[in-house]
């Protein structure tokens, strides 16, 4: 099975890179953005384990690891 | 208005008291806008409230400072042709405890920006870190997480959460000082029980400018534009207050970190679009960086300083978020923001600088002539409090002080001392910090002559034509032990590694982190410390410059070790006199400035000084070709780290010791080792200990010959902390 | 010979090789903004060490679109000198004036040191001042200096002769110790170590300066 | 209008946070780990414009500025 993990700056935080990006799209001449957040993706190729099981796992390795939970935000599928 | 109950009041850690104070100067009651103001305006870390009458003792005035401690943002000292140096020392203890990374990056951001605040370009960062120990798979006792956030370990294995903390405030410094492009020159760390849970993150920062580039803290001039620049306000930092803020909003339901993410990339600019629009002739009347409580302190400081007051519009303040309350735009600690007050009728050109710079300058307000802070959205009176008494009218206790027992440090007599040298060089006190330095850029902007690895950081300041070095210093068990002979051992080894690399020591700036100045043991260990560092300054002609108090660092085990860490600054008059600590020639003499026992705990100050001078002396006459300090760890350390420290040419010795192994390890202050040519000893006061050469270290004691193999002990030496930080 | 040194907002090592092209060496030397659409009278470009745009997103991703850039890319193509140095050569594989990328260093850290490099070949205008298999002790400061290419880009540059210089000891995980290369033409060479941070006895090598005086030597003999 | 990006160091690209992620989630006795891969996730908030418009747009981005085809793949959705 396969993890699939979006970890984000919290919306409250100042995001310099997506700050930086949005400038930079903004200056090649694309218009309309109204905000860019850049975070992280990540894949866990998986082995054993109900799906259940690995939800818990993932999640507490999210938390734990994966995220600073004082300044980003996680969300996750398992397929 | 909503009336203010006592536990607002409480919560904003004002007492009844200052309440009522606060009232009198008003006239009447605050508003929570206000009541925030006052707050943070008397809280410890603006007012110093605690700390005021102690640090008044500090020797401050010389005929070289141009500004003094306590006047402005940063202490300036003269150093010749016009040219001058800027330099302070901050803690960021607590952010760093909460997030190592982010809280460790915005505190060399918030000192850098204290440096180009007073117009001075910065050339130089260090570090001075303290750690619970990470060598130890449970250290912990039970003692929980600093943060409850436990990462990548579990809860018990405090050593695991201690290299977590250090690993993050190692790699936050990189970020921020390489992203900026200031060399960070060194530093020190320091692994001790107490720092579990609390540990302590202190950030210097040093800059150049001519005499005539100054600038000034001041809003002056009736009429004159205040001047926002950098990053926008967000709810940054609001944390401490969270509560209040809370119960102030209804649009703000988000969660409000308490930590702030530093912006590097915008600080760059920031630095260099402000040195550009300072330089240019009398377009910037005052300038101050917005630090903690950000907008708030820097209107009504600037209006204070300059005898005027202040006005701004909230409304026109570049802002984040949406729906954020005044008491929010006061009180929130974003970063990389900075308030010029300008000359009137040049904003343009202000402007148009900052332009070039991807930058928005926006005036947000006017210098008045009335003496009152007056906060305004739109044409709604928000705040209105006379600047002065935020900052003039701040309360000062005095608090009371209990006498601690001085306690002894005893040297031990190690069963196997071949052994307790390798011990003792693998411990990771003790043992070569390159595992940090490597992670700083430490070479940039072409300055840096003796980079970290020697007693002190040798820079040169290409434009001026001059060199200059730096060191921080402290050893906190000292402090603990006695707490006034560890305050002057403080200064006496800052100036002992300066004079080690061929300076004279100039001027001291100071970071005081110590425990909760409510307990008077706490209170009296924070004044026997000021009163010993300012004895061995008024000694070493080193005046105080400024610096910053942390008080509070507690963990659940109690008060943290007290740890005045001293910064100091030395001139270096010919570069022909920079010396470093390693053996440079085979056959060589090595000799001991200073004695072979003694009371490790006890500094005589003179006798330091004469030995400090003898130093300066025979480097200065081209005499020693080598110096090193003695501090952990004694001459056994001492000589090791002659041997090897310098990978590329390591050369061994054979020394010889009178008395027990306890003379190899003990820390008697005011000890040098030097080397020479043969035929100069002569010219050394001093005990001729042996010569250096082969590739080991032999020490003949009354017991017996000990040896070590030098490739050894450098293997120890130089990669202990990355194997437990890599393991 | 007149030098120009690129400035892009987060450059930071702009001054230190303007400090060593002028004092040290005496060039005539001058910046070139990054809004300028112009080198007017510049023979060679030197694009700086820092952090471009703070390296968000990637090293020099957002410098590369930079007008000033597009100036630097006619002045390669009509064969003018250009040197990129650590963040300057990761601008240029960004912008396809190099091939490959660089990428994080192996260990995760960012890596300030003395290295040894070893000088694979003098035939280019950027090493020919040094000797064929010469040792030059230069620093490294980067965060991302692990370069990666494709295997068949890789063997066009050996076949090629295009990598000038060489790790004596990988410190970051570059690909086949891979510290600086040049482009087909060669007349476009990046690399990571900073030569202008080892041009001066007092900072511990002079090594760098067998880098510009190549390219004076270059310009000498054209 | 909202894009959600997703950056990947290609296969062939040796991701060295990949390997370190992978370590510590095992030291934290997460087993059956085959395999983790760290990239990047942009969100870009986005005004105007038609779905096929702004795929065409988010597709020249991310080809040109967003990830670096040398060493990443990308692939992009908008909602
Ligand atoms: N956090 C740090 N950052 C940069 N350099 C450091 C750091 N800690 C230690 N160093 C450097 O390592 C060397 C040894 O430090 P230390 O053991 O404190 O020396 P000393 O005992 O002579 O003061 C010094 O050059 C110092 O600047
Ligand atoms: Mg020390």
């Amino acid at each position: 099975m396969k993890a699939k993990i979006i970890v984000m700056p919290k919306k409250t935080v100042l995001d310099p890179q997506g700050k930086t990006v949005k400038h930079a799209l903004e200056s090649m001449n694309f218009t309309g953005i109204k905000d860019v957040r850049v975070g992280k993706f990540m894949e866990i190729e998986l082995e054993g384990g109900t799906k259940a099981e690995l939800q818990k796992k993932i999640d507490e390795a999210c938390h734990k690891l994966l995220s600073n939970p004082v300044i980003e935000e996680y969300t996750f599928e398992i397929q | 208005m909503q009336p203010l109950t006592p536990e607002v009041i409480a919560k904003h850690g004002l007492t009844t008291e200052e309440y009522g104070r606060i009232k009198q100067i008003l006239g009447r009651e605050p508003n929570t806008t206000e009541l925030g103001i006052f707050s943070v305006m008397w809280s410890e870390h603006c007012s110093y409230k605690n700390s005021r009458p102690e640090l008044k003792k500090f020797p401050r005035e010389a005929p070289f400072i141009l500004v003094k401690a306590g006047e402005e943002n940063a202490g300036i000292v003269d150093i010749g042709d016009g040219w001058a140096i800027a330099f302070k020392i901050e803690s960021h203890n607590h952010p760093s405890a909460v997030e190592p990374f982010q809280g460790a990056a915005t505190g060399v951001g918030g000192i850098i920006r204290d440096i180009f605040t007073m117009g001075a370009r910065p050339i130089l960062n260090l570090n001075t870190l303290r750690f619970g120990p990470i060598d130890r798979p449970d250290c912990g006792r039970g003692i929980p997480a600093p943060t409850g956030r436990d990462r990548n370990v579990a809860p018990t294995d405090q050593s695991a959460q201690n290299r977590r903390l250090f690993a993050g405030v190692v790699a936050g410094i990189a970020h921020y000082g390489n992203c900026i492009g200031i060399p960070t020159v060194g530093g020190e760390v320091y692994f001790a029980e107490c720092y579990t849970g609390n540990p302590l993150v202190n950030a210097l920062s040093l800059g150049i400018l001519r005499h005539d580039q100054i600038k000034r803290g001041k809003a002056v001039g009736v009429g004159n534009p205040v001047i926002y620049v950098g990053s926008a306000t967000g709810r940054d930092g609001l944390a401490g207050a969270a509560f209040a803020s809370r119960e102030l909003t209804e649009e703000s339901h988000e969660d409000r970190p308490a930590v702030q993410v530093g912006d590097p990339f915008m600080e760059k600019l920031l630095l260099e679009a402000c040195l550009e629009v300072m330089r240019k002739n009398g377009l910037v009347v005052g300038i101050q960086d917005m630090g903690a409580a950000g907008l708030t302190c820097s209107t009504c400081e600037t209006a204070s300083r300059g005898g005027t007051g202040i006005e701004i519009d909230l409304e026109k303040v570049p802002k984040r978020e949406t729906g954020m309350t005044p008491y929010e735009i006061m009180l929130s600690e974003s970063q990389e923001r900075m308030l010029l007050i300008a000359q009137k009728g040049r904003e343009r050109e202000v402007e148009e600088i900052f332009e070039k710079w991807d930058l928005h300058g926006v005036t947000i307000g006017r210098v008045t002539g009335d003496g009152i802070m007056r906060v305004k959205v739109g044409d709604k009176v928000a705040a209105e409090i006379p600047a002065r008494a935020l900052t003039d009218d701040a309360p000062v206790y005095h608090r009371e002080a209990r006498p601690v027992a001085p306690g002894r440090a005893l040297p031990q007599e190690p069963k196997d001392p071949e052994k307790a040298l390798i011990e003792l060089l693998g411990s990771p006190t003790i043992a070569s910090k390159n595992w940090v330095y490597r992670q700083y850029d430490h070479m940039v902007q072409d300055r840096t002559i003796v980079a970290p690895g020697s007693d002190a950081a040798v820079i040169r300041i290409q434009e001026a034509g001059k060199f200059i070095a730096f060191t921080t210093d402290c050893n906190s068990t000292y402090c603990r032990l006695d707490p006034f002979e560890g305050g002057k051992i403080a200064v006496a080894e800052a100036a002992r590694n300066l004079v080690c690399s061929g300076a004279r020591p100039l001027a001291v700036t100071d970071c005081l982190n110590f425990g909760n100045p409510m307990k008077p043991e706490v209170f009296w260990q924070f004044r026997r410390c000021v009163e010993g560092i300012s004895e061995a300054c008024l000694i070493f002609g080193t005046p105080v410059t400024g610096g910053n108090v942390s008080f509070y660092n507690e963990s659940p085990a109690g008060a943290i070790d007290p740890t005045p860490v001293i910064g100091m600054l030395g001139l270096i008059d010919d570069p022909k006199h920079i010396t470093t600590q390693w053996f440079k020639d085979t056959g060589d003499m090595i000799i001991l400035l200073g004695e072979i026992g003694g009371e490790p705990l006890k500094v005589d100050l003179a006798h330091a000084k004469r030995i400090h001078d003898a130093c300066l002396d025979y480097i200065r006459q081209g005499i020693i070709k080598s110096a090193h300090d003695c501090s952990e760890g004694g001459l056994g350390v001492a000589l090791a780290e002659c041997c090897m420290s310098h990978g590329d040419a390591m050369i061994g010795a054979t020394v010889e010791l009178p008395g027990s192994a306890a003379a190899l390890f003990g820390e008697t202050q005011s000890r040098i080792i030097v080397t020479c040519a043969p035929e100069r000893a002569v010219k050394i006061a001093g005990r001729v200990l042996g010569r250096t050469g082969g590739a080991e270290l032999k020490i003949k004691t009354p017991r017996g010959e000990l040896c070590w193999d030098i490739a050894r002990l450098r293997d120890v030496w130089w990669n202990s902390i990355a194997r437990l930080m890599e393991r | 010979m007149k030098f120009g040194i690129l400035q892009f907002p987060g450059s930071n090592c702009d001054q230190d090789a303007y400090h060593v092209l002028t004092d040290v060496l005496g060039q005539r030397t001058r910046y070139v903004w990054h809004k300028d659409t112009t080198l007017g009278d510049v023979d060679c470009v030197v694009i700086p060490g820092g952090f471009s745009y703070g390296d968000y997103l990637r090293t020099g991703a957002i410098a590369r679109f930079s007008p000033a850039m597009k100036v630097v890319a006619e002045h390669a193509k009509a064969g003018g000198l250009v040197i990129g140095i650590c963040n300057g050569f990761q601008i240029l594989c960004e912008a396809h004036l190099l091939p490959g990328a660089l990428i994080r260093n192996r260990n995760l850290k960012f890596i300030c040191d003395w290295v040894k490099l070893r000088v694979e070949s003098t035939n280019s205008p950027f090493t020919n001042a040094c000797r064929p298999g010469q040792t030059l002790r230069i620093p490294i400061a980067h965060g991302e200096g692990c370069y990666f290419a494709e295997p068949a880009v890789l063997e066009q540059l050996k076949r090629e002769d295009r990598v000038l210089l060489r790790y004596v000891d990988n410190p970051n995980g570059s690909l086949d110790d891979i510290a600086g290369i040049c482009n087909e033409t060669r007349n476009v060479f990046g690399l990571m170590p900073h030569p202008e941070r080892a041009s001066e006895k007092i900072l511990g090598s002079e090594d760098g300066r067998l880098i510009f005086e190549s390219v004076l030597h270059a310009a000498a003999h054209a």
